[in-house]
């Protein structure tokens, strides 16, 4: 098995996500705690050690992957984060299954449709304060990309950077559902920490992606 | 609480434990705890039929789980959604290659995790469709039906489903008989007592003495209209008041019935209050192919009944009487 | 009284009027309004099974009425016994030419009405067995079984005698069987709430909230000891501890088992306690061939749950499987 | 018809029974009400009037107009002497059943299965202040005159006569059983209504027996 395969696999995904989340563990429950119950970064890390223990020494493909992860989260991740990651990555999965990675348009499909069944599945709409206002955004941000011409490595940069300018956005927003929402106004000035986690999970997707060529 | 249970939190496990042990002729276990399927499923070349929800309202679901009815049933906590591995868990154990009809009521936490589910089996490459019960008229109005929740009338598109899906029916075509019997189902309940949840220990509602609630949920959700307590007579007509207009049925029609007990009503007031509603739907030209009366979908000790209305076509009626057999529903056509 | 009723000092009337509106499949009226049969009673040459006894324990006693069952019930008020004529009645319909076997429970007024009715009966030349059902344990000591009380183990007498009937027995088989299920069915109750009966509109007995009346009777006849309310599995050993050193029940048996809830009991809570009687029997190395676990005799809503036993041999096993149809008991035998 | 067969027919002897507790209502039911609820007259009137109506134009025979009485008691009349007098009628009517009436073992076994089931149904002995007072006696005075070589009307007068004094004798007793019983002492000194009654339909039956030539 050469390097390139290596990089391009779900493996070498998976992996990459279970560091970048552990990494990132307490700083989103922090983000968390300021509005809502302080669990984001450890339920979102428990799921992803599962994941990798799950893995095993399996070499698996980028579908296979995205399955794995969406599947665990789904059956073993409680909370509001189990279902909807749960459906991102699910979906993710079915729309990259048996399509050539190096198209541009595969990735666009997947976004789309993690985008489009959390929106139907959580009913949150941009401007809510959840992982949408980086989602939405970032679907938009790659999907203009590929229809002015650019290549998967451009698209994948703009999307990063759209998904952290919606990052950002959710600051200066009041929380409309999900926990952080009983809090009213009082919601304003902090990130929220679905939207972080999301960027980050993006911004992974898109460097193992690049690779794929 | 004057209950027959050993830990508050463990309801539900010891049932399961329970029923398994007693009815290894419905009942097989699954690698899912929570998962309880047919013995003989899933059956080759047959569509699978699944439902699920939360417990506490037995025979619901598991008792309908048997020959020529259900397949698979995921199992959730008391008055709870089972989880959406569960459901899938139980696609799984009902697909016998022709995918699997999921026939499940219309709440939140269960529409949430079916679709879940699906997902889970569409990776799978398990074909699942679904169909949501609604037929509660009490819970918003006819013009706004996808908000009604699924009470007893559950049951019946089980039946016509299970019997569809015996027959060698494709799951388009399950799918669409348990979809007609929906469409061509109402029912409504009504409340005389609450019932305290084991693990909560004390009501999550009340229903004063004297008085009863009409449109009750299957949880106690409130209904339309808390009144005095009327006589049988009055609460059957109550009933029907709500569901004949809502379909309509009318004159001439073909129809099953369910009169239903929520667990304490004692089965007589039952047929006292069949007395009524057979009455009421022979005067309104309404002709009653076959009554269900007993306690087929409770909600633990509640007091109360709950009344179906199904409008039978021909496909229907044949559907409805086909045999079956599980824990909460027997039948047999008999020659002689 | 949170009831589903219309007048209190009707509800047997207007129950029955119910049952044979929802079911002409299991009743046909007959000339006493207080006798109902099965739609083919009498069947020429076959010996006709009759039980009877008071109401508020449904399904029992119409509920068995049925194919392969009981011919013809009289039917009682609220926990009181049917007239001489009642028993008398349900006999002529029965009677197919080959007699009649009535089998009943022990309770005084049951005792003198069925014994009037077999003197009318011996003037109208229709020949009647009958048979004592005496399974409560709790009633009285054992070297004084003909003093206790039947309960719920009738229904095995019913089922045994049915059957035996059905394939043909004669008058004096289908008594020896049912006599022998007697011999062989030990049971127990196990009261955890009071009832009310709807003419008199306040307990005529009471429990209090946090104890337990074991052996209580099926109309509230005092137990054994009042304790604690305990535990399922505590519960489900106290019965096993009542009833199998009775018989006794020993190790290699092969047992019919039924728990039966008392009306207001969720039916959840029967399949709990029966998780904890069939690890029990399985220890002691008893064989369940068959578990009936529900509703099955009830006390209006009274909240507790009976336990019963028997013990089978080949025939009895032959007899208890044999198919059945009724609003109480369906059971099917399939080959797949 | 002769006036003989009429005479010994059943259909006099239903009669002749209404006409003697229709004659006694009253004493019967102020006996009843003195120890118990006083009703015995009423009910029994009440019951023979029910079976006159039945029997409307019918010729019968005493078998089958002692089937019609006891089925008529058993299944129309209430309290304690409906079953119990319902049964001594049917064991009568069965024990005559297709017997000739002339032979005096015929009535002996009348009172004795009578007898017999009466306290197997109501489980009363002798002093127990009831029926039973009149009835056994009443047998013994019957199958001992029998067994001495007296004809039937001899038999049948010393019957009436020990039932009599079995009637006179539960002025003095304590009621053990029914209604009466709840009085404990205080039932003493007045007669047992059942017990009356029942002298009363011995002497009725004795004299259309006594016919039975
Ligand atoms: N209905 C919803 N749709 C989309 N995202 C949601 C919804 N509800 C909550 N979220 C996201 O979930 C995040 C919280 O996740 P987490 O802390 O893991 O779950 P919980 O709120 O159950 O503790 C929020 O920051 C928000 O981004
Ligand atoms: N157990 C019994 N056995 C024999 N006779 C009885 C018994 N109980 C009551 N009696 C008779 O019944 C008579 C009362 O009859 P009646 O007044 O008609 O019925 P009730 O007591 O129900 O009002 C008593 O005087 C007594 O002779
Ligand atoms: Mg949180
Ligand atoms: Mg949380
Ligand atoms: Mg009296
Ligand atoms: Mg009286």
């Amino acid at each position: 098995m050469t390097l390139s395969t290596t990089a391009c696999s779900g493996r070498a995904l998976v992996i990459e996500l279970v560091e970048a989340i552990e990494e990132h563990t307490m700083w989103l429950s922090e983000i968390d705690g300021a509005i809502g119950d302080g669990d984001h970064g450890v339920n979102l890390t428990k799921g992803f050690q599962l994941i990798k223990t799950r893995l095993g020494d399996d070499v698996i493909s980028i579908s296979q992957g995205l399955a794995l992860i969406g599947k665990t989260l789904l059956t073993d991740i409680g909370g509001s984060m189990g279902p909807l990651y749960g459906t991102f990555f699910i979906q993710m999965s079915l729309a990259s299954r048996d399509r050539d990675l190096a198209d541009p348009r595969t990735f666009a499909l997947m976004l789309c449709r993690a985008t489009e069944e959390i929106a139907d599945l959580g009913g949150a709409k941009v401007g809510d304060k959840t992982l949408m206002d980086v989602l939405v955004p970032a679907q938009d941000a790659y999907t203009a990309a590929i229809a002015r011409g650019a290549n998967l490595d451009l698209a994948l940069r703009e999307m990063v950077a759209a998904a952290e300018r919606g990052r950002d956005s959710t600051r200066d927003l009041v929380a409309k559902l999900g926990r952080a929402a009983r809090l009213g106004e009082r919601s304003r000035g902090m990130l929220d920490a679905g939207a972080c986690s999301c960027a980050l999970i993006l911004k992974v997707l898109a460097r193992v992606f690049s690779r794929a060529r | 609480m004057q209950r027959i249970i050993n830990d508050p939190f463990h309801v539900v496990e010891d049932a399961i434990s329970g029923y398994l042990k007693a009815y290894p002729n419905y009942f097989a276990k699954t690698e899912n705890p929570r998962v309880l399927k047919f013995p003989s499923a899933p059956i080759r070349g047959k569509v699978g039929v699944v439902s699920g929800g939360g417990s506490g309202h037995e025979p619901a679901f598991l008792g309908y789980v048997g020959h020529q009815l259900l397949d698979a049933v995921a199992v959730g906590e008391i008055f709870s959604s089972p989880t959406a591995k569960a459901f899938f868990d139980a696609f799984r154990e009902a697909d016998g290659g022709k995918g699997v009809a999921c026939l499940f009521g219309n709440y939140a936490g269960d529409q949430l995790n079916v679709k879940m589910a699906c997902q889970l089996a569409e990776l799978d490459g398990i074909p699942v469709k679904t169909v949501v019960a609604n037929d509660d008229v009490a819970s918003a109005p006819n013009d706004q039906r996808n908000k009604r929740r699924g009470v007893a009338g559950e049951i019946l598109m089980w039946k016509t489903g299970g019997a569809k899906a015996a027959l060698g029916g494709s799951l388009d075509e399950v799918i669409a008989v348990a979809q007609r019997t929906v469409d061509q189902t109402r029912s409504i309940g009504v409340g005389l007592s609450s019932c305290v949840l084991p693990a909560v220990g004390k009501e999550n509602f009340a229903i004063k003495a004297g008085t009863m609630e009409i449109g009750i949920g299957h949880h106690g959700e409130p209904g339309v209209a808390v009144t005095n307590l009327k006589s049988a007579k009055e609460i059957a007509s109550l009933a029907l008041e709500q569901i004949l207009p809502d379909l309509p049925f009318d004159a001439g029609m073909e129809v099953v019935v369910i009169v239903s007990g929520l667990g304490g009503t004692p089965v007589m007031e039952l047929a006292i209050a069949y007395d009524t509603v057979a009455a009421l739907l022979e005067e309104a030209g309404i002709t009653v192919h076959r009554a269900y009366v007993g306690n087929y979908f409770t909600s633990l000790e509640m007091r109360g009944i709950t009344f179906t209305l199904m409008k039978l076509d021909d496909e229907l009626k044949e559907l409805i009487d086909l045999d079956c057999d599980s824990l909460g529903l027997t039948q047999i056509r008999r020659s002689g």
